[in-house]
């Protein structure tokens, strides 16, 4: 009776393909080789857009990013899994996994140019890249939700990072969607850093994951940096969602291998070695050895790769660069979907003033 | 045609809408078993079960986030805050996405949600339950605020807003909800969200109102109009965003004054944009200054003070006479 | 290497005086004889003052308040350990330990009677009823911030209901007390409603406690009708705090014996039945017992305190209602603590407004 | 005297605060090591330590909710959010609290704390990046709204702000955080909250900005002058909360024009109160309506479009000319 345990609580802690290319069988998903195939080309395809895109940024030529590179197993695998009628929550890091739902790079490129333009096309069920950090959480309950009301066994899949854990429209989500039983997977790309601020001054606790023990929801750690590791723990969350059996909390272990945004010094915060020491860890560097020892992959296939997503990553800037220039107005256009005093009569003074301004 | 309050009328509308489209869905905190703590979701849980009358867990952002979702996926939520005191817990999620999703993503994601709230003063509740900030969402592009004044214009105004593409803020003046009884037609119908109405037509003056001022400001008039022989017209705003300028603009030119009656506090509040709007509009027909009959800037006093706060009919008459006077 | 497992937590429930009056020894309490009866006296004092409160409200001499029945060990035997110097955070059911805290019924009175006078008076260290729930949770960790800071070692105790633990400012107060390591206490009054909404609606864990895994902070679950258990599970926290040990969650599972406030009618959503399944649960019966099986306490001490408390709360009524009127301008008093001329100006306005009326 | 620009004066004035008055914290998001993501607390981490200038958790209602705390138990903290488009998820800690304890505890407990935040456009940043929502708060009673215009006057009224014994929101242009630089005194300065600045005194119209506006007013004014041979009287706001609407009326009666320049969205934004001043003060003395020159009810555009969005050299100067030629 006295002081007695209530209840008890673990945490797994997954890891398939470790660094050095040693696969845990037992756990290994089975993907044939052209799944393994086409997933390591869109990692790959988010590895080098992402470095085009700090260059195309060094240059003026788009705004200010924030590189996924390092993080592309963490995105891409998860995304994986995901039917094309599943919905698709972003925050801003997952390049590749937004770019493997149908994205063009020129719509990246287009919104990181400043252009709303760039939020449209793709996958229908791909929400815009969401900037305020936690918030989006709470949306793909909703869709989760009205998933679960038509009928539907369709899933909610919605990314964040470590840093998006304090807020509270995270935990909010979390405690509806387990209230709710609703299908959706939180996937935390714990990269270790928000900004400036380590992952031990965002949040005490040991893990991310832990924090489904909150909402009595399923929660799992796993090594973000293998994409075996990911699938089957997404894949898995996934058939429980479709299965009415409710939410589940994904940590990914990963690492933001670059600076936060292109407006930032990671070096003011952090030293060169610790970037350096997660250099090993790579998902590519280890997807590509694991696909080389089963015999899918050589070097003449990455060459070929490397050489066609070069192609394209070329062909896409140079499209992007050469878009006649999107019109002026279109802000007026999509404030409201119907007909709204006060806008048509700025509008009128807005075009006004463009002519003005020729004539000037 | 049967007589309903304010409250009555709430649910009507939602009752209607419900029935007409089965992708309305009703959430909040207590909404269900309960009925709202107005009573305003009463029977709808029975009508139409749990899935689409949902009692929610106690987050606000939570609630309006979550029906962000639903708004997306094709539902139209109508979400409750409990009072419009616990509403600004859900700004964040109003102003960085409700209000934003359409133009974001250019017209592929639309969010057609309502969310309906109690709001201001004179029912003698506790410390956040009487405050009057429709600017807070009046002053946000990408929403609509609308505010009833009469359980006929609730009824068919909340049945416009649900039907709005977009997501609107209703404000329901909770001391009107159970203060009169009105006619309401049987079958449904709907007012143009965006439009004033003249309630009353008159050479005099021009006096604007909204709400649960409304009916104050009713009593205000008739006994001007008595005491001083003198021609009112009368205007309901009915929705504050997008204001209709020209209904009021116009009701000046004719007039040449003009008296704003408001329980929110005065600074920053939307009788500076109706006077704003005046300016832009009618300066020159102006015989005197637009008065301004309003709450004080001060923080909303507990509720054994609250009426020296909101205007009364005395503040009300003077200002209007001062403005006739003038 | 796989799927293993990475952390383990378990949650306690701690119980000293169970229902029937049994004691567990070993976790029990040394106090006194005279903090015994005091803190007898102080729950007595919060169930008689509420009681009477109900009364007056039902004649319409005070407005709306919600009943803290049924709850007196939970805050009370809490509020027992902490000292003068130590923060008061509550939110507007624990009417038995604010009034421990010198605050005196007329204060009360005047509070629900809808005038500001009613917050002030009582420790300096008590902060008024919040109303919004779960956003004082945050001012405790301010509060806990600036002990630390300045040396003290003074602790922040802030009370909430099973409710309040869906809100982000619940969440975020709790990640920011345990990443800085502040002195607070997190008490949770689950009293197994908010509203009409039933604890497992509000959130599918099993406890309220196990939330403190999300952040690596000790969380203790209590049989809240049991002072004895609150008051060593509360004293445990506090020491800890004060020793620079940081922040505790205590989930003291305890029952509203009545509506939500005065302004709901209960068995709109819950049955007469479950109420009176309650009733042996009382605190006040059990405490009673455990003082009389001591030979502490008996019928005629227990008519003594009852007359005694019931002259106080007569007293006090009738200074309620003879004090004369409160002055109408305060509003303007104590917007800002300097001059403002918006203010200034609309007070003038206001002052002519009263004169108008009294012409009228 | 050395000269500075905008961000060094924030940084120079919350050294020299710190230094006088070890009350005085600061905390936010990146604030420390990092000295701010626009490196506006640069340096003060190793000044003052760990413990007075604190890296938070990423939740912005947490800062100011723990904020609330600290100052209630007589520290000064000094709040910073990111950028203002994240300060909005604190807006129910500041009107449910920060604005109303000193009301609530009739003096007893007071909130002496400021929050800095870097708002509006023109920085070519991402979505949330680039409002000018002074509204929210200016329209809370409880809450001042202080915006700087120029390094000398950030460093004197963030001083002021952090002395000052309520709440203080403070909004910084951060268009003109590195755009020019100024001499600022060499000994700590303060400016008094709550009044308007003439900048430059004129006889033909009043023109009034604040924030990031100012500059750009400016080169509008200078242009027009040369062009037109007029005088024009140019006022800083600096104070949004409470507004010094007698400097500006005092001008406007002596100008009889007037032209408000404002980045913000039009409708129920801060050119309406000035208008609405100027309606009850000086309304007989108007030649012509007060032009508005603002930002549009839209969502603000992504920033290739954003300079559309904001009044341009060119819009300020045909809205001046408007009203000067009406
Ligand atoms: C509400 C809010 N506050 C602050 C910011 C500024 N900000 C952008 S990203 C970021 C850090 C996010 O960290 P994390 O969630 O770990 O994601 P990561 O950047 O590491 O992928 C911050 C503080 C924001 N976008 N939204
Ligand atoms: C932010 C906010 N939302 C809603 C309310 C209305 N409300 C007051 S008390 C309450 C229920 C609180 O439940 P709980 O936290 O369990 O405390 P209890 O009333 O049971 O003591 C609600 C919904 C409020 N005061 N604040
Ligand atoms: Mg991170
Ligand atoms: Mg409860």
């Amino acid at each position: 009776m006295p002081k007695t345990k209530l209840c008890d609580f673990s945490i797994s802690y997954m890891q398939v393909l470790d660094e050095n290319g040693v696969v845990d069988t037992d756990l290994e998903p089975s993907l044939s080789k052209e799944q393994l195939v086409e997933l390591y080309r869109h990692m790959q395809w988010g590895r080098i857009t992402d470095e085009r895109m700090l260059k195309l940024q060094r240059q003026g030529r788009i705004g200010t990013f924030g590189p996924s590179i390092g993080q592309e197993a963490a995105h891409c695998a998860s995304m994986f899994c995901m039917r094309d009628d599943d919905w698709f929550v972003g925050c801003f890091r997952e390049h590749g996994a937004r770019l493997m739902r149908g994205e063009s790079l020129v719509k990246q490129l287009n919104y990181f140019n400043g252009y709303t333009e760039g939020n449209i096309g793709g996958n229908p069920r791909n929400l815009p890249i969401s900037v305020i950090v936690g918030a989006q959480s709470l949306h793909a309950v909703g869709l989760a939700y009205a998933s679960k009301l038509k009928g539907e066994d369709s899933v909610a899949i919605v990314y964040q990072g470590d840093g998006a854990t304090s807020q509270g429209d995270f935990h909010e989500a979390l405690n509806f969607a387990s209230v709710w039983n609703v299908p959706v997977i939180f996937l935390v790309q714990n990269n270790q850093w928000a900004i400036s601020v380590p992952r031990e001054k965002q949040t005490k606790s040991k893990s991310i994951a832990q924090k489904a023990i909150a909402y009595e929801m399923h929660g799992i750690q796993v090594d973000g940096n293998d994409p075996l590791a990911v699938y089957a723990a997404t894949a898995e969350a996934a058939e429980r969602a479709r299965n009415g059996e409710g939410p589940t909390l994904i940590e990914a272990v990963t690492y933001r291998m670059m600076m936060h945004t292109t407006a930032d010094d990671q070096y003011k915060y952090r030293t060169k070695e610790e970037e350096d020491s997660w250099k090993p860890k790579d998902p590519l560097i280890r997807f590509k050895k694991y696909m080389e020892d089963k015999g899918f992959w050589d070097n003449k296939a990455e060459e070929k790769l490397q050489a066609e997503l070069k192609a394209d990553c070329d062909a896409q800037v140079k499209e992007f660069e050469s878009q006649p220039d999107f019109p002026r107005d279109v802000s007026f256009e999509h404030v409201f979907g119907t007909e709204h005093a006060v806008i048509s009569e700025q509008k009128v003074e807005f075009d006004q003033e463009l002519e003005e301004e020729n004539d000037a | 045609m049967p007589k309903l309050n304010m409250v009555q009328a709430v649910t009507l509308a939602l009752e209607e809408q419900m029935t007409a489209d089965e992708s309305v869905v009703v959430l909040g905190e207590d909404v269900g078993v309960d009925g709202g703590v107005f009573r305003a979701t009463e029977g709808l849980l029975e009508k139409f079960g749990e899935q689409r009358v949902i009692d929610t867990p106690l987050a606000e952002s939570g609630i309006v986030g979550a029906s962000i979702g639903m708004a997306m996926a094709g539902l139209k939520p109508v979400a409750e805050m409990q009072f419009s005191g616990f509403s600004y817990l859900s700004i964040p999620q109003l102003e960085g996405h409700a209000s934003r999703m359409r133009a974001r993503s250019m017209g592929q994601f639309t969010v057609p949600m309502v969310l309906r709230m109690p709001y201001g003063g004179g029912v003698r509740a506790l410390e956040h339950h009487s405050e009057s900030r429709e600017v807070l969402y009046a002053h946000n592009p990408g929403l609509k605020v609308v505010i009833p004044s009469g359980p006929r214009n609730t009824r068919a105004l909340l049945a416009a807003a649900i039907q709005d593409p977009d997501p609107v803020i209703f404000m329901e003046p909770k001391r009107s909800y159970r203060a009169f009884k009105e006619e309401v037609p049987a079958d449904p119908e709907t007012m143009e969200i965006g439009k004033c109405q003249v309630v009353q037509e008159g050479t005099d003056i021009t006096v604007v109102a909204w709400g649960a001022m409304m009916h104050t400001t009713k009593k205000a008039v008739k006994q001007i109009e008595k005491e001083r022989g003198i021609s009112i017209e009368l205007i309901d705003v009915l929705t504050i965003s997008p204001l209709d300028s020209d209904t009021i603009c116009e009701s000046v030119r004719k007039t040449g004054r003009c008296a704003i009656i408001q329980e929110a506090a005065r600074s920053f509040g939307p009788a500076s944009e109706i006077i704003a709007c005046i300016n832009d509009k009618s300066l020159l027909y102006l015989e005197a200054p637009v008065q301004r009959v309003t709450g004080y800037d001060v923080v909303t006093p507990y509720f054994n003070r609250e009426l020296d706060y909101m205007p009364t009919v005395g503040r009300i008459s003077r200002g209007i006479i001062e403005a006739i006077d003038f």
